[in-house]
């Protein structure tokens, strides 16, 4: 892999950029790999990378049913935290936020993480109730969080409409000063060519429609459309795709698949300096480096792997945007798309061994998934070398929907009263 | 400035109603029906804009919605900017203000051009690949620039003083696009007598005729027959024509979003609403939506005076201008002709038309040798050259030699025409490779939708209008409409559109831009896949082609070709980016329209609430509902209020209004054995004017709801749930009825709002409200603690509760709605005589907490059994079933060391702990330190003179007197484990 | 927005008038409170979440206020049928015929 | 307080006075009237209707009205009736023989008047319920949405609406509709 630099840059200009060499190539399948992993997004490509780079193991294939990075990795509206409320969330998304700062040096791949803040609004008593019990956790687990007054938070994002006559008014905020964004697009590319640069194969174009095992239950391969593949180890990291993939080795999964859709607007110069997000009255917000703000809105209600969704569900978002920053009214929605999120009963991620020996399952990220993605392969990536949890996922398993060991911090921030 | 370049009798509008308008600060002078770019235009001005990456000069290229570079700041106000409106698309009215945008100082001369210079350096991509080192610089250094670079225009300053409306419409026939075929569709069906809406996103129907000369229709020009058309179809009951209105989403089963611009154009539309979004359900939708022209890529095609062949026509013969003196044409498609050829008849010197194709059809040729026009086939534009407009253009065969300089003052281009299939791909139908004609054309409909006209790739204008007929008619009987006159509609003479090129004209000298507004240049894409990005969803990504705001009707088909032919691919293999919506950018607000401010949301308030606002009660937001959260007196403040409050409560009495609770009248002989089911509690053994405190767990055993729940009679019961869990509740409720139970007899109705309750709580709470009361002995013996009668209240029908949430003498008095604030207002009378005092929600809390009375959603979360609150004896050991019955055994619930409800007390009983604080056993530990439970409520008891708070502990009850820590920023504080009750502990006060 | 039959007010309805509520045909056990754990487990967690046609519940909640039914295909979001609670899964070949 | 047991409460009607007119549309507050959620199976449906005096109908959307009590079919076991009189409706209910749930909610419920030639515009505004009089005829009812309140809606005439929501949603729905008249008078 020869190096990107602004070296590397100018003397490409001197010739008409033509000597760049291909981020990763398109090779043939082999007959069979130590690791098949299903699903080239970032998760997938991450997984892979680290298998090769911390476990030696490179003898890999990350199979996708499209383009890499086509999937959620390239559809997300990028919002990365990790200021989670219980132990098992805060380490896992924390060990994604350690990796984020020092990726791009890392993969030699600019991802552009920006690290510029993640603020959560709080609109009423039982918020700040709730976003106070994270902040009290996150210190004792030593991550960054912190209480802004209204002012503060207007004064940290000056279009905050902090009007005590809002419908529903700014009564403080939760700020991650290490939360912030990161370019979608770069995550997956970047460590697409990092890790085929270490031998991995990226197969493209390549949908699995079937698993075998063997005689005594454990993996041999996947069928796909381009032939049988043999693999000692399958991780499955199919995001909304999950559930059908799954089935293929006789697995039910906890899972359901959701249409979730986001929007830009039209690109305009700096206004917009960090993300504010506002569980109360769903929205979230961010401007991209290109200009654009970036919204996420909710997911729909019912099942779907349409990557479409409702009018209605960006007029909510959208006038949630227009309440809490009644400048923006004018602006104009340029793009909205839509991504399939697969979500958990308790809305945290399985990222485990399954019933099925060599069999392993990365999914259930639900709307929030791309914030882990270097903590989430890398973990993973783990799983899968040592057959065993590293101890950041060993709570993310799938027999806690048995025992009923959830880790629902969605739940933890019930509302009632 | 004058108008030198409107040529007199030519165009539509009309000469003497003229306006002045301003760009970047200069005053100009406009027709009524003038766009920004037709009036610059006419003043000779091609210049409108600046490039995003390069800072180039940038002119208008098109007349419509597609527009890439002319893009403009629109400006009365701070309030009122609008950034990136196409100059092609704003109409101008008298006083318009408008501004070129990311340019400075001036657009004439912008420093930002330097960008030029490093223009070899900012290849497609180039900055994942820099910007990296040293780390720190990207977030203090490379980012900032980055993003102080990119954006086009500048963000409102300040909220939109405008409104949006908003409708919701249903027809049969919904038709997007009016030009000829949209209009003959329109026609036939509503003729045949379906309703039909049609729009177009156009000031006027019309289409093509707008810009076409040649075409005839039934006797008249195109143009004229298009507006006969119009006048005939609003003259009709079943049709609704929107103008200036864009259909920009196509979603599931039919419903079709438009966004029509209502005062954009006008000087005042002060009192009207600025746009307003229609959500159509069609039976059936005919898309006519056209065809758009496409550029094509050579050296400095992008500089201004370099114009689309239809925008110059449409320059020209709509209204009236000429888009230079000296032009040229650069075509591969015979639509560009008629542009020469008009220009030509108007006045224009044509230079040349130079034909990237090799045989041009004859009666092009015929004409152009009339007129005196050389033509050139087999040729290329090299490159057009000029500063700040174009100057002059090198020609040269396709296959290389000799290259021939022309001087111009304008480049009119063609590479054919792409079918606006975005609607129909939207509406999830898959587009089709005609290998033919090198275009996508809609396949089959996947909705009930029908594609017509130049968008489903029928060139010819005869074919078209009977293929609008057809599907206007076919429409109609579908909808059961079979009547009506076939419209009449003859088309005698039209022009041709065949030819075309996708990918760039030749080698290319200089830079030819793919995507304009992002300034994608062909180079870019050739990179792009050299760097391997194969599959064009990469390509546009990592070049950004076809993602800026006109989002890529103008570049997806060059790029696509580019990549495919540098791929050796043929351009189906390399695939096509989806369509989204919205197909031009709309404005957020016309998406919103009425959700905003008081019409954001519902405002829930009591009818007690009035009374609380006249008494100035400060507020809190409880699901929909706004409470009154303390009243303060004489300048208190909260603290001062509360403990005023909760003192006065538990010396006299205190007046609470606890309408908002979620109440559910359960009828019928079986509401006993389903509330059973229902909540954890034996509630079928409830006595008949009795109360129980009831607790509701999902079937995963964790604490759902809980409330007090009264028996009216043997077959009706009165639940109250908690404020913000009513509705979730009902529901709750009703699925478990219907889906898993349909069995029993029961029923049930919301009655939340049929209340209004009126909590009087206290030692002297009896006194108070006896007098009032007529049919029930308020006696401790004869209406003890947890009863409730039906009875009168100030003489209206009332339910009264015996029942407390303070652990005083209490009584809930349920009165019709609109008797509560009379009810309230006689009880606050009398209850001040007694000294009573009226509290909020906040006193409330800190009562029910020194009794150890959870709150739903605060002292317990979605991870709290019932068990773990504390309220182990509100589940019933003997029931078969209760919803949570199984989910309460699982191993993980009965598993020791869970987290119960404790109380804390600190040993300074002034320090008051922060709700939500951290709970640790050993405070000396390094971080991550294990945290084993946390403060979930905390006050400053007035009563008990000291702090109290409650916590849920990892294995609280048996820590009972334990020393645990709460690490704080600033100090860690020891608490002591106590029972969760801190106030009158034997509960004497209840029954007094 | 989609369009919702509503097989209790015999017409199509708008989706805003209704609220989703997961997957259909998972009877709540009657013994439930002997089941294992992993029958709770697959009563409770475990869902179909296939991609094509599901079986799925709605409720008119701001209509007529009653469960009920459809069968949707989940890659084309189309409704096959809509059908009351408690009635079986319905013959989807010979609902597709009887439409064709 | 010697006169405590003659106090006797005053009804409040806050929103009794809200009207909104153009030359399209009048939106304006119906008087307090008696209202009962009846719930009930098919075998009550007939003595229900001869204890009410008017007939519930069995067919979705419909109503039946009998001098100024209307009976609107809501569900398949579910009926609004409305009194204008103010008669009481509950005990009328009480004498009807059969298993049936009655609940008074004159007080849940208040409702608006929309009247003109832009009342279904009006409504359409923020109703996506098709209003047509082919899928909402005279005399049509059905619960649906006005944006996030619900409606009953009861078209009285072609040009006469009544509107149904919960109390505390009527200045809300009033906010509303008075937008929706603007612009039903625009277009």
């Amino acid at each position: 892999m020869r190096k990107y630099s602004a070296f590397a840059i100018a003397r490409e200009a001197l010739r008409s950029h033509k000597g760049w060499e291909k981020q990763w190539d398109s090779p043939e399948p082999r007959a069979a790999y130590d690791v098949v992993i299903v699903g080239a997004g970032g998760h997938g490509l991450a997984t892979a990378y680290y298998l090769a780079k911390e476990h030696g193991v490179t003898n890999i294939a990350v199979l996708d049913k499209g383009w890499l990075g086509g999937g959620n990795t390239g559809r997300n509206t990028t919002i990365i935290r990790s200021n989670y409320l219980y132990d098992e969330s805060a380490a896992l998304y924390d060990h994604a936020v350690k990796l984020w700062d020092g990726l791009s040096q890392d993969l030699n791949y600019n991802v552009m993480y920006s690290a510029r803040g993640v603020m959560m609004l709080a609109h009423n008593v039982h918020d700040e109730q709730v976003f106070k019990r994270h902040i009290h956790a996150n210190r004792l687990n030593g991550v960054d969080n912190e209480w802004l007054s209204p002012a503060e938070a207007k004064a940290y994002c000056p279009p905050l409409n902090i009007a005590s006559s809002a419908r529903y008014p700014v009564v403080g905020a939760a700020l991650q000063r290490r939360g912030g964004t990161a370019r979608h697009d770069a995550v997956a590319w970047g460590y697409a060519r990092a890790a085929a640069a270490r031998g991995v194969h990226i197969i493209q174009n390549c949908a699995v429609t079937g698993i075998r095992r063997s005689a005594d239950g454990a993996v041999e391969g996947v069928e796909t459309t381009r032939g049988f593949i043999g693999a000692k180890k399958v991780g499955v990291v199919a995001a909304g795709n999950t559930t059908p993939i799954m089935e293929m080795a006789g697995l039910r999964m906890p899972l359901e698949s959701f249409p979730l859709q986001a929007l830009v607007s039209e690109p305009v110069k700096p206004v917009f300096p960090c993300v504010v997000m506002s569980n109360t009255v769903h929205a979230y917000i961010s401007q991209s480096d290109k200009g654009e703000l970036v919204i996420g809105a909710g997911t729909d209600q019912y099942t779907s792997y349409s990557q479409t969704g409702g009018l209605h569900i960006l007029s909510h978002t959208l006038e949630a945007i227009c309440e809490m920053f009644p400048i923006f009214s004018r602006m104009k929605m340029m793009r909205s798309w839509g991504g399939i999120v697969d979500v958990t009963p308790d809305r945290s991620p399985i990222l485990a061994k399954t019933p099925v020996r060599g069999l392993y399952v990365n999914c259930g990220w639900g709307t929030g998934g791309f914030k882990a993605t270097p903590g989430s392969g890398h973990v993973f990536a783990h799983t899968i070398a040592r057959d065993e949890p590293h101890k950041i996922n060993a709570a993310y398993t799938l027999e806690r929907f048995r025992t009923g060991r959830l880790i629902d911090e969605a739940a933890a921030a019930a509302v009632a009263h | 400035m004058s108008q030198s370049f409107r040529i007199p009798g030519k165009g539509r509008l009309s000469p003497s109603r003229g306006l002045r308008f301003f760009f970047d600060g200069k005053a100009f002078d406009a027709l009524e029906g003038d766009t920004v770019a037709s009036a610059l235009l006419a003043n000779g001005v091609h210049l409108a804009g600046r490039s995003y990456k390069y800072h180039r000069p940038r002119g208008i290229l098109t007349a419509g919605s597609e527009e890439p570079n002319a893009l403009i700041g629109v400006s009365n106000t701070a309030a009122t900017h609008v950034p990136n409106v196409r100059a092609t698309v704003q109409e101008v009215h008298d006083g318009l203000v408008t501004r070129s945008q990311n340019r400075w100082p001036s657009l004439a001369f912008d420093l930002g051009a330097v960008n030029s210079l490093g223009a070899p350096f900012f290849s497609a991509g180039f900055y994942y690949k820099t910007f990296m080192w040293p780390k720190a610089a990207w977030k203090a250094l490379y980012e900032p620039v980055i993003r102080q670079a990119a954006g086009l225009g500048v963000s409102p300053k300040e909220p939109d003083p405008d409104h949006y409306a908003s409708r919701y419409e249903h027809c049969d026939v919904l038709v997007v696009g009016g030009g000829a075929v949209g209009l003959a569709a329109a026609l036939a069906a509503a003729n045949a007598g379906a309703s039909v809406i049609l729009c177009d996103e156009q000031a006027q129907c019309g289409g093509a005729m707008r810009h076409e000369s040649g075409a005839r229709i039934s006797g008249r020009s195109g143009w004229d027959w298009a507006q006969d058309a119009v006048a005939q179809l609003k003259a009709m009951d079943n049709v609704r024509v929107l103008t200036r209105t864009t259909a920009f989403g196509y979603h599931t089963q039919n419903f079709v979003a438009l966004a029509e611009r209502v005062t954009d154009h006008l000087a005042d539309g002060k009192d009207l609403p600025r746009e307003r979004l229609w959500q159509v359900r069609a039976k059936r939708v005919i898309l006519a939506t056209g065809a758009i022209e496409r550029q094509l890529v050579f050296g400095g095609n992008d500089l201004p005076g370099v114009m689309f062949a239809n925008a110059a026509r449409t320059y020209l013969n709509h209204y009236g201008v000429a888009a230079g003196r000296k032009v040229a044409v650069f075509t591969a498609c015979d639509s560009a002709y008629g542009a020469a050829f008009d220009l030509a008849r108007a006045g224009s010197a044509v230079a040349v038309i130079v034909d990237w194709r090799h045989d041009v059809p004859e009666d092009l040729s015929r004409q152009a040798q009339e007129l005196g026009i050389k033509i050139l086939a087999g040729h290329r534009v090299v490159q057009a050259k000029g500063r700040l407009r174009i100057a002059s253009i090198s020609v040269a065969h396709r296959d290389g030699g000799q290259e021939r300089s022309f001087p111009v003052d304008s480049l009119i281009i063609s590479g054919g025409w792409t079918p606006s299939v975005h609607l129909y791909s939207q509406s999830r139908g898959k587009v089709a490779w005609d290998a033919d004609t090198q275009r996508f054309l809609p396949g089959d409909p996947v909705q009930d939708c029908v594609t017509v006209g130049a968008c489903d790739g029928t060139d010819d204008l005869a074919r078209g209008v009977a293929q609008g007929i057809e599907a206007g008619k076919a429409a109609a009987t579908a909808a059961g409409h079979a009547g009506g006159d076939q419209p009449d509609v003859a088309v005698e003479a039209c022009e041709s559109y065949a030819g075309g090129l996708a990918g760039d004209a030749g080698q290319i000298k200089g830079k030819a831009f793919v995507d304009y507004q992002n300034d994608v240049t062909a180079k870019d894409i050739r990179q792009a896949v050299r760097e391997g990005m194969h599959s064009i969803e990469h390509v546009k990504r990592f070049t950004t082609n076809g993602m800026a705001s006109d989002q890529g009707k103008l570049s997806n088909m060059h790029g696509l070709a580019i990549a495919a032919d540098s791929l050796g691919w043929p351009i189906p293999d390399v695939g096509l980016t989806t369509f989204r919506q919205p197909y031009t950018p709309v404005t957020f607000g016309t998406i919103v329209n009425h959700g905003r401010g008081d019409l954001f949301d519902v405002t829930r308030r009591t009818t007690i609430d009035g009374w609380a606002q006249d008494n100035g009660a400060v507020f809190e937001d409880v699901g929909n509902w706004k409470r009154a959260r303390f009243f303060p007196q004489g300048g208190e403040d909260m603290h001062a209020a509360v403990n005023r409050e909760c003192r006065t409560v538990r010396e006299a009495a205190g007046l609470f209004d606890a309408s908002t609770l979620g109440k559910i009248e359960v009828v019928g002989p079986d509401a006993g054995a389903f509330m059973d089911l229902m909540y954890t509690n034996p509630m079928s053994k409830l006595g008949v004017g009795k109360l129980r405190y009831g607790i509701m767990c999902r079937e995963d055993g964790f604490v759902y709801d809980d409330g007090v729940v009264g028996r009216v009679a043997e077959d009706r019961f009165h639940v109250t749930t908690t404020t913000g869990g009513a509705p979730r509740v009902l529901h709750h409720m009703e699925d478990y009825l219907q889906t898993e139970f349909p069995h029993l007899k029961v029923w049930l109705t919301s009655v939340t709002e049929q209340w209004a309750v009126v909590a009087v709580q206290g030692p002297k709470a009896r006194e108070i409200v006896a007098p009032f009361v007529s049919g029930v002995d308020l006696s401790t013996e004869a209406f003890p603690h947890m009863s409730m009668a039906e009875c009168e209240v100030c003489g209206v029908p009332a339910r009264l509760f015996r029942v407390s949430f303070t652990g005083e003498t209490g009584f809930e008095i349920n009165v019709p709605a609109a008797y509560g604030r009379s009810v309230w207002e006689i009880l606050q009378a009398r209850g001040a005589e007694f000294g009573a005092c009226t509290y909020g929600t906040e006193t409330m809390h800190v009562l029910r907490a020194e009794k150890g009375y959870i709150i739903v959603g605060q002292d317990t979360d979605g991870t709290v059994t019932p068990f773990d609150a504390g309220y182990g004896w509100a589940v019933a050991k003997k029931k078969k079933d209760f919803v949570g019955i199984r989910g309460l055994k699982r191993p993980d619930l009965v598993a020791d060391g869970r987290k119960q409800l404790v109380g804390l007390t600190t040993s300074d009983p002034a320090m008051v702990l922060e709700e939500g604080a951290q709970i640790v056993a050993d405070p000396n530990q390094p971080v991550p330190m294990t945290m084993i439970g946390h403060v979930t409520s905390s006050y400053w008891s007035e009563n008990c003179g000291r702090s109290i708070a409650l916590a849920l502990v990892a294995g609280g009850r048996d820590r009972m007197g334990q020393t645990l820590h709460v690490p704080m920023p600033d100090r860690t504080i020891a608490v002591t484990v106590t029972e969760p009750v801190f106030f009158d502990p034997k509960g004497e006060r209840l029954h007094g | 927005m989609l369009l919702i039959r509503c097989p209790y007010c015999e017409e199509e309805r708008p989706e805003l008038e209704f609220r989703g509520a997961g997957e259909a045909h998972i009877a709540r056990p009657t013994n439930i409170a002997e089941i294992s754990d992993e029958e709770f487990e697959a009563f409770f967690f475990l869902r179909d979440n296939p991609r094509g046609v599901t079986f799925e519940r709605w409720r008119h909640i701001h209509g007529c206020g009653r469960f009920f039914n459809a069968a949707r295909d989940t890659v084309s979001d189309k409704f096959i049928t809509t059908y009351k609670a408690g009635e079986p899964k319905p013959d989807l070949d010979a609902v597709r015929g009887e439409k064709a | 307080m010697a006169d405590a047991a003659m106090t006797k409460a005053e009804r409040r009607e806050p929103m009794a006075a809200a009207i909104f007119a153009n030359e399209a549309v009048t939106v304006r507050a119906a008087a307090p009237a008696s209202r009962l959620s009846l719930r009930a199976g098919s075998e009550a449906i007939a003595p229900l209707s001869s204890a009410l005096g008017v007939d519930l109908p069995v067919r979705p959307k419909q109503t039946s009205t009998t001098g100024s009590r209307t009976a609107m079919w809501i569900g398949p076991d579910e009926w609004l009736v409305i009194d204008a009189g103010e008669a009481d409706l509950m005990a009328a209910a009480r004498g009807a023989e059969g298993i049936f749930s009655a609940v008074d909610i004159s007080h849940r419920n208040v409702a608006f008047l929309v009247s003109g030639t832009g009342a279904a515009t009006t409504l359409a505004s923020a109703c996506p319920h098709d209003l047509r009089l082919t899928s909402f005829p005279v005399g049509a009812a059905a619960r649906t949405l006005l944006a996030k309140a619900e409606v009953v809606l009861w078209r009285q005439s072609e040009t006469e609406w009544h509107v149904e929501c919960w109390r505390s949603f009527a200045p809300y729905v009033f906010g509303l509709l008075r937008e929706g008249a603007k612009d039903a008078a625009l277009a």
